[in-house]
């Protein structure tokens, strides 16, 4: 049960870190590269996110005045991500406007086809 | 303060060219020849001077100095010399081209940066005048444009950046090694050196200099240049430019190692000397049997130049006295007549409309006269005739050859004189003797701005000839200041005890024999003209034409030597460098273009960082 | 041989990590710098909500480019697609049913409501600029898919957009210019702690952030939309 | 409370492979938004509530609409 | 005195002010490009004499440093943010007539901010915010490469965008992992805490952040995105990519490795890695036949000689190396702005019909082979007092394998030469083909361009003790970690 304990979220966001990487690695087509990107930026952020979890720890906003500072999450992960998350937004959205207008260009989206650029 | 001015006025006066050029071509004409004469009388003014400054401002920490002394004045006098020459052959050569403010920019910034090189007190300032002196060169060489021109550029280009590159990194590690580059003190501590670096220094710096001196291995890029350059550079080109690789040698071995220290590195029979003399003979023997079969008349010459390069290093090898004063001689001899002969080849290119081809020329005696005097002086000078400059200094080398008692070499040195008489011969012959071709028959005199230069040298080559005292005074200087005792010489020769050379005896000689000749040509009456078909060919018809028999002039001596004479390094660098570049269409291969490929490389790096921590963890 | 080769370079890295990962505990009690942002972020930026103090108080400087970032894609997409050539007509788009259409039109304001309050309380409770310009995003994104036609005006959205930007930069360049002399320095007064007028600029960086961020995602989704009508 | 995060890690993960396998452009981006959801209920339980919003508004549905917006101007099916 | 947050909050405040302008005017945008990097040139050069004594830290925010982010404004990263803001309004001139086409206000904008990216990373010193500048620096990249929307830079722009992307998520992955372990992002900070844990755990984060950023620096396996981008871009673009993006990539990678890390042992697999670089990219551009290709690919081999120069990690090698990105900076910039106009007036991008530009476009060709001569490092220009420190400095190393690896990276610029004459070849020497040779000169602007860089490289060519003094000292602070702790957390 510990080794769940301590290893769930890891192995959460370590597994999507992967097979994200597994479909950029493997797939040919453009909008499944760019799905395997949008995984795993969610899977580095999920990471980031439970480095900074404290066990039994409470969210850090005061909405009451008597909260204990020392039982509350690390909240720099938190900003990190936050700012991470609409970096991949960015990202993805610009992705995605190549990909359609690349589409105009070549007429498919099958990177084995696109290779006029090479050598 | 003089030598300062000097290189301020060659710089300057290379830029004002080009400025001048934007103006008037009358007025870039005059100031060009202008600013040659100046620096010749300016170095006039500086012989014998002897002293060595340092300039106010540096290079990354380095101070530059300035250097005189008999070795840089004899050489920067024989440089700005055939400059003279040079801008007032051009004049007329290059009238009509395109192009001409870049062309007299280039050749007069040449001229600059090697009166710059051989000026140079410290290796790094020597340095940058030698890469500025190669660059430009390329400039100059592919001016004419067309492919061969092109091909003559890049092969020159990268021959000598090999050259450089090692020459950097030789002068970078005395640098490390001795925190100084300057010539006087390296000189002091290259004696302490360890053996390990003066090797590597030897062998970097003589690659840079056998690459320009164009010595056999390294030989391949001259022949094209000096046949695709204009005439008056290829004439700077081979009198003047490649032997800055041998004041890069005598610097190395004499000034700055000193010849005992360089018998300290010999190992057994591979002493640096001897390696450099069996270069020079081979160069030789070499050079001449390929000149043999070129069909064009600037190609035999460019061979030519190779090989006289040989003896050369043939006499400098030697380091006796008279060897040593034989091969500094033998440049200035060289210089003489290759120019003349370059300038008379350009001449008869200018005045033919360009044509080069041996065959095709022919009796152009009547046509051309002073040509025909300045190329015949020319060739006896190549060939060594008695009388003539190249007679002296080929004296010279081989006394010193017979008498330390080098046969091989000696033997090499005839071989190649016979060759170069073969090759002198045809020349002659095939251009100014047999039968005028049809379409020649108005060509023009050679016109006088171009005939001034080729009867100065002729002037020259004889003077030199008949009082060898006087460059021989010159050369005695030169050999003293790198530590030889001087030959003891007169005016009119060089008095030994194993036979004196003495020109006196030579011309009564000569005036006895040719009193002769006249007499008998007199008393046995007069030659009769005789009709073109009264004339026995063996059975042959006899063409009613023009004697074809000039073609292929030398074609079966050439059929039974070609065997050996083939020209393996040139056919070397070139499948170098198309090896390299199939290496590059391969290697490129990897940019396949698929982009999960070049996602994979990345993840591959990465894996392949972690992969060796967690197993070798050098790091 | 290319999805082993992948597979075999994933289990290296993995593992790579893995031993690193045991020097992290999950869980472990936070670092010296976490602990003091926990205890005194309330006294220095006034903000209730721990996590904008951070996001804007201490690493102000993060979330500056962070709206660099947006504004850069933003404009690429309007670079990217400005060029691009009209696709035919987008056949099967027939028009909303008329349920669809006036329940779009009422959710708008709301939706718009909703992250209005989302970006105005940053400070004090969960949410900020970021969540709630998402929002009104996703309120103009319920417009295309609802009632066709209705397109953010162009004009409009690119004003909003450099005006949130500017509002950032001139308030970091205030507090360079006026108290304590440092960039994005906190000079207005803290106020009353937990009240809705209190952690000086950080209301009106997050006010100006979601209003930027809500156009300029509804631009982004404009600009994606606008070609296949 | 362990055992639910971990059954949601493994369905996130399922997920995440079927977006790898499904040709259908279409599935494949809403197995990646349910991705995004099941993330943005793991961040609700690592106290990171401001995470859990943006991840589930912006992650979930800002991406998976743009996404689809740009498989109906190109190619449905995966060739 | 100046803050050097300026460099950052100025230009990009009139970067987020242009959509404003651009409702005013139509044609006011063009020129703001040009007023921020004027402003920046400005700044940097009077930041430089103070910096050179002692680097200024100037905190966000008014926290103390390890609770704040902080800007670490040292000789590297000053001199670095004059580079950037002197190229930048070079080509920025060059491009106010060489961009016509297409969304103008949009590839200003793009522009500006791909510069404030630059200078944001070569200024921070906070792990995080140098991801955050990086991005803004690669997502302005991606964009410019695809501006003409032509099928190749459309590909190309795709390519180096997924390659980015990856590079980039490892990068955050890597600074997670440094957070995870140290619970910090302030550099000094994880410098000084380095230490703290066993070998494997650091070399991971390394390892990762150092193949996050070298897919942007551009070192051997990772560089296959710039022979695509830097060719199917816009030649300004093309300029100021190679121009830039790449150094402040390798400044990045460098910063890290030398002072956050101090991994002192990893040199020698740079040393490996940067002769690999340099043989693989001067190879490469020497079987090319499209002149901007071959640009792209020398710029990887230069890429090369300067991480080699890097690795040996001396002071004199390190002054080399910057002196090198120095020279590469603007040489490659002349270089792509001259091939730019040719390719214009040629009308396609192949050497072959580069022929006889000589008499076509004098000045521009002239440009062109002062950019060629530079970079293979002749005497006259900036080129060769770069290429005498990196030989100096290897040559110092008194060991046989540096003298090997030399003779490969000298091998290589012989290869370089080799390429770069054979195309000034074909310029000057070879006949243009049908059309009478008019002579057309590129319009005035570009020319002014050409000549402001052509004058800069042969005048610190001929006089460079002052770049080279200021340099060393940039040398010894990007080498002294201690003095980098120090004055960041004192």
């Amino acid at each position: 049960m510990s080794f769940l304990e301590d290893y769930a979220y890891y192995f959460g966001a370590f597994g999507l870190i992967f097979i994200g990487l597994l479909i950029m690695l493997v797939k040919h087509n453009l909008i499944k590269v760019i799905i395997g990107l949008s995984i795993l930026d969610t899977g580095v952020n999920l990471f980031l996110i439970s480095v900074g979890y404290i066990s039994n720890g409470t969210a850090p906003i005061f909405c009451r005045d008597d909260m204990d500072p020392s039982r509350m999450v690390d909240p720099v992960p938190q900003a990190l991500v936050l700012t991470a998350i609409v970096i991949g937004v960015a990202v993805l959205a610009m992705a995605l406007a190549i990909a359609v207008r690349l589409y105009q260009r070549y007429g498919t989206l099958d990177l084995r086809k696109i290779k006029e650029l090479r050598w | 303060m003089m030598v300062e001015l000097l290189l301020i006025v060659a710089f300057g006066g290379s830029l004002l060219t080009y400025v001048l050029g934007k103006l008037s071509s009358r007025l870039r004409n005059g100031f060009a020849l202008l600013n040659a004469l100046a620096l010749v009388i300016m170095i006039g003014m500086l012989y014998g001077q002897e002293f060595e400054r340092s300039l106010p401002f540096g290079f990354l920490g380095i101070q530059f100095s300035i250097r005189m002394n008999m070795l840089s004045w004899f050489f920067a006098a024989t440089i700005l010399g055939i400059g003279l020459l040079a801008v007032l052959y051009s004049f007329r050569y290059m009238k009509g081209k395109e192009r001409l403010d870049y062309y007299y920019f280039t050749l007069l910034f040449i001229n600059a940066s090697m009166l710059g090189t051989v000026v140079a007190g410290d290796l790094l300032s020597f340095f940058i005048f030698w890469e500025m002196m190669s660059w430009s060169t390329y400039l100059l060489i592919s001016l004419r444009g067309g492919g061969k021109a092109i091909f003559a550029g890049i092969k020159y280009i990268i021959m000598s950046l090999v050259g450089s590159l090692a020459m950097l990194v030789a002068i970078v590690s005395l640098y490390t090694a001795f925190g100084t580059v300057d010539i006087g003190e390296l000189a002091v501590h290259m004696q302490s050196a360890s053996l390990g670096l003066a090797l590597l220094v030897v062998i970097l710096f003589s690659i840079t200099f056998v690459i320009i001196n164009a010595l056999w291995p390294f030989h391949t890029w001259l022949p094209d240049a000096h046949a695709e350059a204009v005439s008056p550079f290829s004439a700077i080109l081979s009198a003047v430019l490649v032997r800055k690789g041998l004041y890069g040698l005598f610097l190395l071995m004499y000034v700055i190692l000193g010849f005992s220290f360089l018998d300290r590195l010999a190992v057994g029979a591979i002493s640096f000397s001897n390696v450099l003399a069996w270069i020079g003979a081979i160069t030789i023997v070499f050079a001449a049997f390929r000149a043999l079969l070129q069909n064009d008349s600037k190609r035999i010459l460019a061979w030519s130049t190779v090989g006289q390069g040989g003896y050369m290093v043939l006499g400098v090898s030697v380091a006796t006295s008279m060897g040593m004063a034989g091969g500094t001689f033998h440049i200035l001899n060289h210089c003489i007549y290759i120019a003349l002969l370059f300038f008379v080849a350009g001449a008869i290119e200018h005045r033919t409309g360009g044509i080069r081809d041996l065959d095709s020329l022919g009796g152009l005696i009547k046509k051309m006269p002073v040509a025909f005097v300045g190329g015949l002086v020319g060739i006896f000078g190549l060939i060594g005739l008695p009388l003539t400059n190249g007679f002296v200094s080929k004296w010279l080398i081989y006394k010193s050859l017979i008498l330390e008692g080098r046969p091989f070499l000696a033997f090499a040195a005839f071989l190649g004189t016979w060759g170069t008489i073969l090759y002198g011969y045809k020349f002659i012959h095939n251009i100014f003797l047999g039968q005028l071709p049809d379409e020649l028959r108005d060509v023009k005199r050679v016109p006088f701005t171009m005939a001034v230069p080729i009867m100065v040298l002729v002037v020259l080559v004889f003077l030199f000839g008949v009082l060898p005292g006087i460059p021989l005074s010159v050369v005695n200087q030169v050999g003293t200041y790198m530590g030889f005792e001087p030959l003891d010489l007169n005016v009119w020769g060089i008095p030994s005890e194993s036979g004196t050379l003495n020109v006196v005896n030579l011309l009564a000689a000569i005036a006895v024999a040719g009193f002769l000749v006249w007499l008998l040509f007199k008393t046995l009456g007069r030659s009769t003209r005789v009709d073109q078909s009264d004339n026995y060919a063996a059975g042959a018809a006899i063409p009613r034409g023009r004697y074809g028999f000039t073609r292929e002039f030398y074609a079966p001596l050439y059929r039974i030597v070609s065997p050996y004479v083939k020209d393996f390094p040139d056919a070397l660098f070139l499948w170098i460098a198309d090896r390299t570049k199939a290496l590059g269409g391969m290697t490129r291969k990897i940019y396949s273009g698929y982009v999960g490929s070049y996602v994979m490389y990345i993840v591959l790096f990465l894996a392949a960082l972690v992969f060796v921590q967690l197993t070798w963890s050098p790091w | 041989m290319r999805v082993f080769l992948s597979l075999l370079a994933l289990a290296v890295i993995a593992l790579g990590i893995a031993m690193t990962l045991t020097d992290i505990p999950f869980g472990k009690p936070k670092a010296d710098i976490a602990t003091h942002y926990v205890e005194n972020g309330r006294e220095d930026t006034g903000a209730v909500n721990i996590i904008t103090s951070v996001v804007l108080g201490y690493r102000g400087f993060d979330t500056l480019g962070e709206v660099a970032v947006l504004f850069v894609a933003a404009m690429g997409l309007g670079a990217v697609l400005a060029t691009g050539t009209r696709t035919p007509k987008a056949n099967g788009w027939e028009p909303a049913s008329l349920v669809l259409y006036t329940g779009c039109r009422f959710l708008f304001p709301l939706i718009v409501l909703f992250g209005a309050y989302i970006f105005i309380h940053g400070h004090l409770t969960p949410g900020g600029g970021f969540q709630g310009g998402a929002i009104i995003a996703s309120a103009f994104l319920l417009t295309y898919l609802g009632c066709r036609g209705r397109r953010v005006h162009e004009a409009w959205s690119s004003a909003v957009e450099s005006l949130g930007g500017l509002t950032f930069v001139v308030l970091g360049l205030a507090g360079l210019t006026a108290a304590g002399h440092y960039f994005l320095s906190a000079f207005l007064p803290a106020g009353t702690l937990g009240q809705l007028f209190s952690g000086g600029i950080i209301p009106l960086i997050y006010i100006a952030i979601g209003l930027k961020v809500g156009s300029e995602l509804a631009g982004v989704i404009d600009r994606l939309v606008e070609e296949s009508q | 409370m362990i055992v639910l995060v971990s059954l949601l890690v493994l369905l996130m993960l399922c997920s995440a492979l079927a977006a790898l396998i499904f040709k259908d452009l279409l599935n494949a981006v809403i197995a990646s938004c349910v991705v995004s959801l099941l993330a943005s209920i793991l961040f609700y339980f690592l106290h990171a509530p401001d995470v859990a919003m943006a991840e589930a508004s912006i992650g979930a549905a800002l991406v998976t609409a743009i996404f689809i917006i740009a498989i109906r101007r190109t190619r449905r099916h995966e060739e | 005195m100046v803050s050097p947050v300026l460099l950052i909050a100025v230009p990009l405040g009139l970067a987020f002010a242009m959509p404003l302008i651009a409702l005013i005017s139509r044609r006011l945008p063009r020129f703001v490009p040009l007023v921020a990097c004027a402003f920046n040139l400005i700044v940097a050069i009077r930041l430089i004499p103070t910096v050179l004594s002692a680097p200024v830290i100037q905190r966000i925010g008014g926290f103390s440093p390890p609770f704040c982010i902080n800007l670490f404004a040292g000789p590297v990263g000053v001199m670095f943010a004059g580079l950037i803001a002197l190229a930048g309004l070079v080509i920025a001139i060059y491009a106010l007539s060489y961009i016509r086409t297409g969304p103008t206000v949009r590839y200003h904008m793009l522009y500006m901010l791909l510069l404030v990216g630059a200078t944001g990373v070569v200024l921070t010193g906070d792990v995080f915010n140098l991801f955050v500048f990086f991005e803004v620096l690669c997502i302005s990249s991606y964009a410019l490469v695809a501006y003409f929307g032509d099928r190749n830079g459309l590909e190309a722009a795709a390519k180096y965008l997924i390659q980015g992307a990856v590079g980039s998520a490892l990068l955050l992955m890597g600074i997670g992992l440094l957070y995870g372990l140290f619970g910090t992002l302030n550099m000094a900070d994880i410098a000084s805490r380095i230490g703290s844990v066993s070998d494997i755990s650091v070399f991971v984060p390394l390892a990762l952040i150092v193949s996050g950023l070298g897919v942007e620096a551009a070192i051997f396996p990772l560089n296959a995105w710039l022979p695509d981008a830097h060719s199917s871009a816009p030649s300004s673009i093309s300029a100021i990519l190679s121009g830039i993006a790449i150094e402040v990539g390798l400044y990045a990678v460098v910063r890290m490795i030398f002072t956050v890390f101090g991994a002192t042992s990893i040199f020698m697999f740079l040393l490996f890695l940067g002769v690999l670089t340099v043989l693989m990219g001067e190879l490469c551009a020497f079987a090319q036949t499209n002149i901007k290709r071959m640009l792209a690919y020398s710029s990887i081999g230069q890429i090369g000689l300067i991480v080699f120069a890097f690795a040996m990690a001396s002071t004199i090698s390190l002054a080399g190396g910057l002196f090198q990105l120095l020279t590469h900076t603007l040489s490659k910039a002349l270089l792509f702005l001259a091939a730019g106009y040719m390719i214009h007036r040629s009308g396609s991008m192949e050497i072959s019909s580069l022929n006889g530009m000589g008499r076509r476009m004098p000045l521009t060709s002239l440009a062109f082979s002062f950019g060629a001569f530079s970079i293979v490092g002749l005497p006259p220009f900036i080129g060769f007092p770069s290429k005498f420190l990196i030989v100096r400095s290897a040559l110092e190393k008194q060991q046989t394998l540096f003298t090997l690896l030399l003779g490969f990276v000298l091998l290589g610029t012989l290869v370089e030469g080799a390429y770069f004459f054979r195309v000034v070849q074909a310029i000057y020497f070879k006949k243009s083909g049908d059309e009478p040779a008019s002579r057309s000169l590129a319009p005035a602007l570009p020319l002014i361009s050409m000549l402001i860089l052509a004058v800069l490289i042969i005048f610190v060519g001929i006089y460079p003790q002052p770049v080279a003094d200021a340099l060393s000292t940039a040398a010894s602070d990007l080498l002294d970690r201690a003095a980098y702790i120090g004055s960041v957390l004192r």
